[in-house]
C-alpha cells in the first residue's frame, strides 16, 4: 500500500514536472505551429539562472525563503528575455516557413548547452533550494518528497493562467489566425508580431519557470537537463493533442503515472518505454491525441 | 604528385630521418577535449603532462627519442576518436593513448590491433578491455578492483545480503555481474540488485525498493546528471541511515552532490588527490598545480600513461610496438597511487584502491582517507588474452 | 454561342509566350553545357582522390591521400550520401521521419550481429543485415504510415526511441548498451582491416554515395517520384486522382530505409563498429540539419549539407581546440571551444541567411536578374 | 435496360448532429448533363463529397455501372472513371502546371510503385489540354504563382487529362473573367455533347447553365428540391424566390 | 473624376521572385461610389489590391487621402480604415465564423456593427460557433465580407466578392455593397459586369500588369466596342482573331509608363 501511495504521488510529482516543461512547449506549438526544439534550452537558460541566482551572485537572492522566491523569479524573467530575443532574432524572420523555424530550434538547442557547458563546465552543479523543501512528509506510510507538492502547486497555477490568456485574451485569436494565414491578418489591421513574440515570450517563461524548479526536483542543474526532459515533453505536448493546454495537462499526469509505475513493476524498468509505446498506440488510434483537438 | 592509393604522407619506412638513432616518437592522445566527458578529458591531459615530465626527468625524451606528442578531440563519438586515430596512424604515430568512454575505447582497441600501435586506454572503467589483444594496455583502473575495494568495505561478506544499486544500462548490468562474481560466488554473498532506467527522473520508489530488502550492504554505482536526485531519494527514505551504503568517489565536483547523504555513505575511491601520499603523487600534484591544473579523479591516468609509455620506449625502442607492449608486460613502477604493476597476462593494471569518507557539504565537502588497500587485496580476475 | 467544333482556344495561349522558358538552355553558350558535366568530372577527381598527396592544410589534417583525410572524406560521403537518401523522404515525399537512425542502425548492428555471433563472412552479413534494416523499415512504416502530419513525425520518433532505449538496454546483451560493439578484427576481409586500406573503405563509400545518388534520382524521376511531388503538396488531391498515398509513401519509406540500412553498414565498416549514438533522435535531427544546410528537395543539396555538416562536426573540434582560440580573450574563447556551440550556431545563421540552403546561393542572383 | 451511371438512393450526411444531406436519390444516365443550382449552403458540395467519397454517407447507398459504391474509398471510386474538381481551388502549390497535367494523365494510365522506370511522357496529352484549358503559356509556372481564374483553369486540365467518365464540376466558372467564361463554356459542353461524358455541375451562372444542361436538379437546405428541365425548373416560383431571386 | 480621389495609385509596380507582375498601374478610387477594377485572369487586379495594401514588396506611390503610404506596414494602414475582402475570402477555416468576426474588431475604433452584419448575413449568427472552414463557399463569402463592414471604415476593398455566390445573394451583396458605397467608397474587382454597370461610377482596365483604361463605367460598358477590346465581351467572333490587348491601349494615362515597360 504504501509503495502505491508512493508511487502515485511522485508520479504526480514527475507529471506535475512534465507539465511545467510541456505547457510552454505546448502553447507555442498550439498557437504558432512551432515545434519549439530550442524549449530545452530556455528550461537550462532558466534553471542556471536560478542557480546563478540562489548561489549568492545575485544581492536578495538565496537558497531559503524570500531569497529563493527571488531566485526563481530571476530566473524565470532571465528565459523570458531569452525566449524574446530568440523570437526577435531567429523566428520572426522566418514567418510564414514553419519548417525552418523549427530548424533554427534546433541549432539553438544545440548551441546553448554548448555554451552552458562552456561557461559551467559539463558537470551537474548542486543546486540550492530552501532546506524546508528538502524533507519528507508521510502519507499512509510513504515518505513524500515535500517538494512535489510545490511542482504540483506550480503546475496547477501555471494552468490557470495559461487557460486565463487563451480564454480572456485575444492574442490566442491572433496567433492562430496568424499561423493559417499572417497576411489576412495584417490586413485585419493587427500586428500579428507583437502576438507572436508575447506568445514566444509566455512560452518561455513557461519553460524557465520549469527550468528553475526541475532544479528544485533534481537538486541540480547540469547542461542537459533541459534537453533530456524534451523528449517527454514532446510525449505530453502530442499525446494531449496538438497544443491543448488542458489535454497537455492531462497527458502529463498520465505519462508521469504510467512512468513511474511501470519503471517499478516491470523488471527492468520499462517506464520510458511504456510511455514511448503508448503514444504510438494513441497516435495510432486517435491520430488527433486525447483531447482530439486539430492536428 | 601521386602515391600509392591511401598511402599518401604517411613516412616511407626506414626512412632516413631518423636522426643519429634518435628520431622522436609520435605519442597520439586521443580524448574528449569537449563533449560530456570534457571534465574527464581535462583531468586526464593535465596529468599526462605531468606525468610526461615526470618520467623524462622534465628533458621530453625517452632513450634519446624525443617525445611529441599530438592532441585529438573525440568529443565521446567513436567515430571521431576512430578518425582521429586513423589519421595519427595514418601519419605514422606508433603509439596511441586515451579516451574516457568507455565504448570509444572498444572501438579504439581492435584498431590498435590491427595496425599494430600500441594503445594505451584512459580511465574507460569496462573489464572488457583487459586482455582484448596484445597491443592494449590500460592506465586506469577497472570495475571489477572497485567492486573488490567495495567488499573490503563490508569485513567479510560471507553470508551477508549485498544489493547492487545501479542504473539499467551495460554499465550498470557489468557492476552488477562483478559484484555476483567477486563478492557472491567468490565471497559467498548473496546479491540482489535493484536496477533502475537511466532516464528515470523520479528516484524515489528505487530508494523504497532497495530499503525494502533490506540488505546489509548497498553498492550504489551510478553514472550520469541523476546523481543528485538519487542521492537525496537515498536520504530522504532513510535507506543511508538503516544500512551500510558503498558507493565510488567521483571527481571534485561530484563532493557537494551527494547533498546530506555524504557524510553517511562510505566511499571507494579509484583517486581523490591527496590519497597516494608518495613522491610520485606529490610529482603529480606540483607538476599539474603547476601548470595551472587542478588534480582530480582521473589525474593518475594521464600520468601512468605517460609512465608506461616513456618506459616502453625507453625499454622496447621507438619503432616496433610489438617490442614496446613487451616491455610494458610485467612492468612494476612506482605510480602515484602507489605501487603498480602491469598484469604480464591479460594486461590489467594492477593498483592499490583506497575507501574514504566524506566531510562537510557542499563546497566545503571533503573526502577523508580511511583505508589503503594494496594492490594484491584488489586483484581483477585473470582474463584468457585473446587474439 | 459558337459550335464547339473546334477545340475552344483562349486567345491569349497563342500570342503571349511564357518570358522565362526552359528551352532557353538550348542556345546556352558552350560553357554551360560544358557545366552540366561537372558531376562527371567531380566524380573523377573524387575516384581519384586516394592517390593524391595535396594538401589542403585547415581543409584536411593531411594530405588528401593520407588514411586520415580518407577516412574523413569517406565519412563525409556517407552522411552526404545518408542525407540525400534522407531527403527522398523529407525533401520529395513531404514525410517528416524523427525515426530514420533506426534503419542506419538497424543495419549495422545487424550486420555485426550476424557477423560476430552467427559466424557468417563479412558480405553475406551485410547483406542480411541490409535486409533486416529493409524488414525494420518495412514493418515500422506500414505502421507509422496509418497516420500524417505531426502525428506521422511523432511516431516514429517514439518508435526510433523505443529503439534507442532496447539498445542502450542491451537486452541479452546483444547490443552492447552504451558501450555499442566492435566488429572483430577477424570478421573484416583482410582488403578492409587496417589502415593500410582506407582507400578501399573510402571507396566503398563513394560508392555508396553514387549509388545512393542515382537511386535517389531514379525514383524521384520515375512516375512514383512524381506521384510523392502530389504527397508532399496535397495528398487528397492525389487520392481524387486514382492514387492510394499509402502505398507510395511506403515505397518512400521502404527506399529511404534501404538506402539508410546501407549506409549503417558501411559506416560499421568506416568507424569499425556499431555505436549506441547512430540510434538516437539526436542523430536524425543532424540528419535534418544536414539537409536543410544544404538545400531540401534540390538534387545536390542534401550531399552537400552533408559532407559539409560532418566535416565541420570533425574539423571543428580541431579549430576549439587550436592556438588560434586559445589566444584569445575568454569571452570568445569560452564558446569557441565547442565544436556543438560552433556547429549549432553555424547552422542558425545557414537557416536564417540562407533560405532554401546552401544550394540556393547559386541560385540567387539569376532570381534577381 | 443498362443500368444508370450514378444511382443515388436516399443518401444523407450528417455531422456534428446537423444533417448537411438529406434522403438524396436520383439516376444519372449515361451521356447526361445533370447541373445542380440551390442557394449557399444548400448542400450541393457535399453531396459531391459524397459522391466522390471524401466524406462517407451516414446513410443510403450510391452506386456506379450498377456496383456498389457507397463503402468504397476515393481512390477506388476515381479508378471507376469519376472525376472531379474542387471549389476552393486544391492543387499542389509547388508544383507546375504541367507538371499537374502529366501527374494527373500518369494516374488515369495506372497507377504503378516501380521507381526504376523513367516516368512514361504525356507530353502530347498534355500539351493539348493545356492548350484547350487556355494554360500554355502558364504550363511552367508553378501552381502557387497562378493567378484565381488560372488556378480554375488549371482545376479544369486536371481533370479532363484524366478523362474520367463520369465528371463533377464544381463551379469551374467561379472567377473566370467574362472574356473567357464562352470559351471555357464551349469547352464543357463539348464534352458532354461531342465526347459522350457523363457531367455533374454545380454553377451560380445561371446563363451558362441554361446552353448545357440537359436535366437541373435544385438543393435546399441539403434535399433535392426539384429535378427537371431547365426551363420547367427555373419557372418554378419557389425556386426563383428561394435561389434566383429578381435579375440583376 | 469628382473631387480628390481617396486612393491614388501611381506608377505601382510588383515583382515577385523575379517575375514582374505589375509594370506600372494607375488607379483613382473616387472619395464616393463604387469604383470598378477590370480586367480579364491574370491581368494583375488581384496583385494591385494586394500591392496597395502592402501585402507584396510593390514600389510607386499610394496615397490615402493624400498621405503617402507605400512605406507604410499593412496593419498601420489598415487601422487608417480599410476594409479588404480577399479574393480567396481569408476566412481562418480553424477558427469559427464568431472568431473571424472577432479579429476584424478594431479596439478603440467605435462599436463594432454587428447588427449590421447579422441582419445582412443571418447565416452568420446562425453559424456563429460554426468552424470557417466547414462552411460552404458562399457562407465563407458572407464572413468575408462581413468582416470589412465590421468597422467604420473609410475605404472597402473587395476583391470578386461575388464569385460563387447564388444569384439571389448576388444581388443581396449588391444591394449591401451599394448601401456601403453611399457611406464609404469602395474598390471593387469583379468579372460579373452587369453588377459593374449596375454599381460603379469609374472604372479602370487592367491588362497583362498595366492601366490600359480609366474613365466612367458606364461609358465603357456603353461602347461595345471598348468593351470587347478591352474587357474581351461582346462579339465572340471577333474575340479569337485578334489579341484585344496588345498593345497596350493609347490611354494617356499609360503613357507615362510607356519606357519602362519590359523586364
Ligand atoms: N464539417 C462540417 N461541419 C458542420 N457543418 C458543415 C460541415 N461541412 C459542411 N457544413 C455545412 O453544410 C452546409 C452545406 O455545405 P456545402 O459546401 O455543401 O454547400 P454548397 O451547396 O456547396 O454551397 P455553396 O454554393 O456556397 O458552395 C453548409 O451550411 C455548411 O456550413
Ligand atoms: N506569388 C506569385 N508569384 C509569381 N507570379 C504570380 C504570383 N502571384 C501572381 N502571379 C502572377 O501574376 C499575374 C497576375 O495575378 P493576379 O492574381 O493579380 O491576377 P488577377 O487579375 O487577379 O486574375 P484573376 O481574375 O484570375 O483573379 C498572374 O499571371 C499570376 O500568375
Ligand atoms: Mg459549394
Ligand atoms: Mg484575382
Amino acid at each position: 500500500m504504501a509503495t502505491v501511495v508512493l508511487l502515485a504521488a511522485t508520479g504526480l510529482g514527475l507529471g506535475a514536472l512534465y507539465f511545467l516543461v510541456a505547457a510552454g512547449l505546448s502553447l507555442i506549438f498550439g498557437l504558432m505551429d512551432v515545434l519549439n526544439f530550442a524549449h530545452g534550452a530556455l528550461l537550462s537558460i532558466g534553471a542556471y539562472a536560478t542557480w546563478w541566482a540562489a548561489s549568492g551572485h545575485l544581492p536578495g537572492a538565496g537558497s531559503g525563503g524570500a531569497g529563493f522566491v527571488l531566485a526563481v523569479c530571476f530566473g524565470t524573467a532571465v528565459g523570458t528575455l531569452a525566449a524574446v530575443v530568440l523570437e526577435l532574432a531567429l523566428i520572426r524572420p522566418l514567418y510564414g516557413r514553419p519548417r525552418e523555424q523549427v530548424l533554427a530550434t534546433v541549432g539553438v538547442g544545440l548551441a546553448v548547452p554548448a555554451l552552458l557547458s562552456a561557461i559551467w563546465g559539463p558537470d551537474a552543479r548542486p543546486f540550492p533550494g530552501p532546506a524546508a523543501l528538502s524533507g519528507t512528509f508521510g502519507l499512509l506510510g510513504a515518505r513524500i518528497p515535500v517538494n512535489r507538492l510545490v511542482l504540483l502547486g506550480a503546475a496547477a497555477v501555471v494552468l490557470l493562467a495559461l487557460r486565463l490568456f487563451l480564454g480572456r485574451t485575444r492574442h490566442g485569436l491572433v496567433v492562430r489566425a496568424g499561423v493559417e494565414d499572417r497576411a489576412m491578418v495584417t490586413a485585419l489591421g493587427i500586428d500579428v508580431r507583437r502576438a507572436f513574440t508575447l506568445v514566444f515570450a509566455i512560452g518561455g517563461a513557461a519553460a524557465a519557470l520549469g527550468g528553475a524548479l526541475g532544479g528544485l526536483y533534481y537538486g541540480s542543474v547540469d547542461p542537459g537537463q533541459g534537453t533530456s526532459l524534451l523528449i517527454f515533453a514532446f510525449v505530453v505536448v502530442v499525446m494531449g493533442g496538438m497544443g491543448s493546454v488542458a489535454g497537455a495537462a492531462l497527458a502529463a499526469v498520465g505519462v508521469g503515472l504510467v512512468q513511474q509505475f511501470a519503471n517499478y513493476y516491470t523488471t527492468s524498468g520499462l517506464g520510458d518505454l511504456a510511455v514511448v509505446v503508448l503514444l504510438a498506440a494513441l497516435l495510432l488510434l486517435r491520430p488527433r491525441g486525447i483531447t482530439g483537438r486539430l492536428a | 604528385g601521386c602515391s600509392k592509393a591511401g598511402t599518401a604522407g604517411s613516412p616511407s619506412s626506414g626512412g632516413g630521418d631518423a636522426k643519429s638513432g634518435a628520431a622522436a616518437v609520435d605519442v597520439g592522445l586521443v580524448y574528449s577535449r569537449s563533449g560530456p566527458l570534457a571534465a574527464y578529458g581535462k583531468q586526464y591531459i593535465d596529468g599526462f603532462h605531468a606525468g610526461l615530465d615526470y618520467a623524462t626527468h622534465g628533458t621530453g625524451k625517452a632513450g634519446g627519442h624525443e617525445i611529441r606528442v599530438t592532441e585529438q578531440d573525440d568529443a565521446g563519438d567513436p567515430a571521431k576518436a576512430v578518425a582521429a586515430a586513423k589519421t595519427l596512424i595514418g601519419k605514422g604515430t606508433k603509439i596511441i593513448a586515451g579516451t574516457t568512454d568507455s565504448g570509444v575505447a572498444l572501438q579504439l582497441a581492435p584498431l590498435a590491433a590491427q595496425n599494430h600501435v600500441l594503445y594505451i586506454a584512459g580511465p574507460a572503467a569496462t573489464d572488457a578491455l583487459t586482455g582484448l589483444n596484445a597491443y592494449t594496455f590500460r592506465s586506469g583502473r577497472q570495475s571489477y578492483q572497485d567492486i573488490l575495494t567495495a567488499g573490503s568495505l563490508l569485513g567479510g561478506t560471507g553470508g551477508k545480503k549485498v544489493v547492487v544499486l545501479t542504473q539499467n544500462s551495460a554499465f550498470g548490468q557489468a557492476n552488477v555481474a562483478a559484484v555476483k562474481e567477486v563478492l557472491g560466488s567468490g565471497q559467498g554473498a548473496t546479491v540482489d540488485s535493484v536496477l533502475a532506467p537511466p532516464s528515470a527522473g523520479d528516484l524515489t520508489p528505487f530508494a523504497q525498493q532497495v530499503k525494502s530488502k533490506k540488505p546489509d550492504l548497498v553498492f550504489v554505482a551510478w553514472a550520469g546528471a541523476s546523481a543528485p536526485a538519487l542521492w537525496t531519494a537515498l536520504d530522504q527514505q532513510g535507506v543511508v541511515t538503516s544500512t551500510k551504503v558503498v558507493t565510488g568517489l567521483a571527481g571534485i565536483a561530484s563532493y557537494p552532490l551527494f547533498g546530506a547523504a555524504g557524510s553517511k555513505v562510505s566511499f571507494l575511491a579509484h583517486y581523490f588527490p591527496g590519497a597516494g601520499n608518495n613522491p610520485v603523487e606529490k610529482a603529480m600534484l606540483d607538476g599539474i598545480a603547476k601548470a595551472g591544473g587542478t588534480p582530480d579523479l582521473f589525474s593518475p591516468d594521464g600520468f601512468t600513461a605517460a609512465q608506461m609509455i616513456v618506459h616502453a620506449v625507453e625499454a622496447g625502442g621507438a619503432t616496433d610496438p610489438a617490442a614496446m607492449a613487451k616491455a610494458l608486460e610485467g612492468w612494476s613502477f612506482q605510480g602515484p597511487k602507489g605501487d603498480e604493476q602491469v598484469r604480464a597476462a591479460d594486461h590489467a593494471l594492477l593498483q592499490p584502491m583506497f575507501t574514504a569518507t566524506l566531510t562537510g557539504t557542499g563546497a566545503a565537502a571533503e573526502p577523508q582517507l580511511v583505508s589503503r588497500l594494496p594492490k594484491e587485496a584488489v586483484n581483477p580476475p585473470m582474463k584468457q588474452m585473446a587474439g | 454561342m459558337t459550335p464547339a467544333a473546334t477545340p475552344a482556344t483562349t486567345p491569349a495561349a497563342s500570342t503571349r509566350k511564357a518570358a522565362a522558358s526552359p528551352e532557353a538552355d538550348a542556345d546556352a553558350p558552350p560553357w554551360r553545357r560544358l557545366g552540366r558535366w561537372w558531376p562527371a568530372l567531380v566524380l573523377v577527381a573524387l575516384v581519384t582522390a586516394p592517390f593524391s598527396s595535396l594538401s589542403l592544410p585547415g581543409l584536411l589534417d593531411g594530405p588528401i591521400g593520407s588514411a586520415g583525410s580518407l577516412q574523413l572524406l569517406a565519412l563525409c560521403l556517407v552522411f552526404g550520401a545518408l542525407a540525400t537518401g534522407y531527403d527522398l523522404l523529407l525533401g520529395h515525399t513531404g514525410l517528416l521521419s524523427f525515426g530514420h537512425a533506426l534503419y542506419f542502425a538497424a543495419g549495422s548492428y545487424s550486420t555485426e550481429l550476424i557477423a560476430a555471433e552467427a559466424g557468417l563472412p563479412f558480405w553475406p552479413s551485410a547483406v542480411l543485415g541490409v535486409l533486416c534494416g529493409v524488414a525494420l523499415a518495412w514493418a515500422l512504416g506500414s505502421v507509422a504510415l496509418r497516420v500524417s502530419g505531426i502525428a506521422f513525425s511523432m511516431v516514429t520518433l517514439a518508435f526510433a526511441q523505443a529503439g534507442s532505449i532496447l539498445v542502450e538496454r542491451d537486452p541479452g546483451g546483444v547490443t552492447g548498451g552504451e558501450e555499442g560493439r566492435a566488429v572483430p578484427a577477424d570478421k573484416l576481409p583482410a582488403s578492409l582491416a587496417g589502415i593500410d586500406h582506407t582507400a578501399n573503405l573510402y571507396w566503398i563509400a563513394l560508392a555508396y554515395l553514387v549509388l545512393t545518388l542515382a537511386v535517389v534520382r531514379w525514383a524521384v524521376r520515375s512516375p512514383t517520384g512524381r506521384v510523392w511531388e502530389g504527397i508532399r503538396d496535397n495528398e487528397t488531391r492525389v487520392e481524387v486522382l486514382g492514387l492510394r498515398p499509402y502505398g507510395f509513401k511506403l515505397v518512400a519509406f521502404v527506399v529511404a530505409g534501404a538506402l539508410a540500412a546501407v549506409g549503417g553498414v558501411v559506416h560499421l565498416l568506416l568507424t569499425g563498429g556499431a555505436t549506441p549514438q547512430t540510434t538516437t533522435s539526436d542523430f536524425t535531427l543532424s540528419l535534418l540539419v544536414m539537409v536543410v544546410l544544404g538545400g531540401s528537395g534540390s538534387r545536390w543539396g542534401p550531399l552537400l549539407g552533408g559532407v559539409l555538416y560532418t566535416w565541420a562536426d570533425h574539423r571543428l573540434g580541431d579549430l576549439a581546440g587550436s592556438d588560434a582560440v586559445s589566444g584569445l580573450p575568454s569571452v570568445l574563447r569560452v564558446p569557441l571551444s565547442q565544436p556543438l556551440f560552433l556547429l549549432g550556431t553555424l547552422f542558425v545563421v545557414t537557416v536564417v541567411a540562407l533560405p532554401g540552403g546552401l544550394t540556393r546561393l547559386g541560385r540567387r542572383p539569376r532570381v534577381r536578374a | 435496360m443498362a443500368p444508370p451511371v450514378l444511382r443515388l438512393r436516399g443518401v444523407g450526411w450528417s455531422v456534428g448532429g446537423a444533417t448537411i444531406v438529406d434522403e438524396v436519390s436520383f439516376d444519372v444516365r449515361e451521356g447526361e448533363f445533370l447541373a445542380f443550382i440551390g442557394p449557399n449552403g444548400a448542400g450541393k458540395t457535399s453531396l459531391f463529397n459524397l459522391i466522390s467519397g471524401l466524406v462517407p454517407a451516414t446513410r443510403g447507398s450510391i452506386a456506379l455501372d450498377g456496383a456498389d459504391i457507397t463503402a468504397e474509398p476515393v481512390p477506388a471510386r476515381a479508378r471507376r472513371g469519376l472525376g472531379r474538381t474542387f471549389q476552393t481551388s486544391s492543387l499542389w502549390p509547388q508544383v507546375t502546371v504541367a507538371g499537374h497535367v502529366r501527374l494527373a494523365a500518369q494516374a488515369a494510365a495506372g497507377g504503378s510503385y516501380r521507381i526504376w522506370r523513367r516516368a512514361a511522357d504525356f507530353r502530347e496529352q498534355v500539351a493539348d489540354v493545356l492548350e484547350r484549358t487556355g494554360l500554355a503559356h502558364r504550363a511552367h509556372a508553378r501552381a502557387a504563382e497562378l493567378s484565381h481564374g488560372e488556378k480554375r483553369k488549371l482545376e479544369l486540365a486536371v481533370l479532363l487529362v484524366g478523362e474520367p467518365r463520369l465528371m463533377l464540376l464544381d463551379e469551374p466558372m467561379a472567377g473566370v473573367s467574362a472574356e473567357e467564361v464562352p470559351a471555357l463554356t464551349a469547352l464543357i459542353g463539348s464534352l458532354h455533347r461531342d465526347e459522350g461524358r457523363t457531367v455533374l455541375m454545380v454553377e451560380h451562372h445561371m446563363d451558362v447553365l441554361l446552353g448545357l444542361a440537359d436535366r437541373l436538379a435544385v438543393m435546399h437546405h441539403g434535399t433535392l428540391l426539384a429535378l427537371d428541365t431547365p426551363q420547367a425548373v427555373t419557372a418554378d416560383p419557389v425556386v426563383q424566390e428561394a435561389y434566383l431571386g429578381e435579375a440583376l | 473624376m469628382s473631387g480628390e480621389p481617396l486612393l491614388a495609385v501611381r506608377d505601382l509596380a510588383v515583382v515577385i521572385g523575379g517575375r514582374h507582375i505589375l509594370h506600372g498601374v494607375d488607379l483613382d478610387v473616387a472619395p464616393s461610389g463604387v469604383t470598378a477594377l477590370l480586367g480579364r485572369n491574370g491581368a494583375g487586379k488581384t496583385t494591385t489590391v494586394r500591392a496597395v495594401l502592402g501585402l507584396v514588396p510593390r514600389t510607386g506611390s499610394v496615397r490615402l487621402a493624400g498621405e503617402e503610404t507605400v512605406r507604410l506596414p499593412t496593419h498601420l494602414l489598415v487601422r487608417r480604415g480599410i476594409g479588404y475582402a480577399p479574393e480567396d475570402r481569408g476566412v481562418f477555416a480553424g477558427l469559427t465564423v464568431a472568431e473571424n468576426l472577432r479579429l476584424a474588431e478594431r479596439p478603440g475604433a467605435g462599436e463594432p456593427a454587428y447588427d449590421l452584419v447579422h441582419e445582412l448575413f443571418p447565416e452568420l449568427k446562425a453559424r456563429a460557433r460554426q468552424p470557417a472552414g466547414t462552411l460552404s463557399g458562399g457562407q465563407q463569402q458572407m464572413v468575408a465580407i462581413g468582416r470589412t463592414l465590421l468597422n467604420g471604415n473609410r475605404l472597402i476593398i473587395a476583391d470578386e466578392p461575388t464569385k460563387g455566390l447564388a444569384p439571389r445573394v448576388v444581388t443581396e451583396v449588391a444591394r449591401v455593397l451599394e448601401r456601403a458605397a453611399r457611406a464609404v467608397p469602395v474598390l471593387l474587382v469583379e468579372q460579373n459586369l452587369a453588377l459593374v454597370r449596375r454599381l460603379a461610377g469609374h472604372c479602370a482596365v487592367l491588362a497583362d500588369g498595366r492601366t490600359v483604361h480609366r474613365g466612367p463605367a458606364a461609358d465603357l460598358l456603353a461602347d461595345p466596342d471598348a468593351t470587347r477590346r478591352l474587357l474581351g465581351v461582346g462579339r465572340r467572333t471577333a474575340v479569337t482573331e485578334e489579341h484585344p490587348m496588345a498593345p497596350p491601349g493609347p490611354d494617356p494615362s499609360s503613357a507615362a509608363q510607356a519606357g519602362k515597360a519590359g523586364a
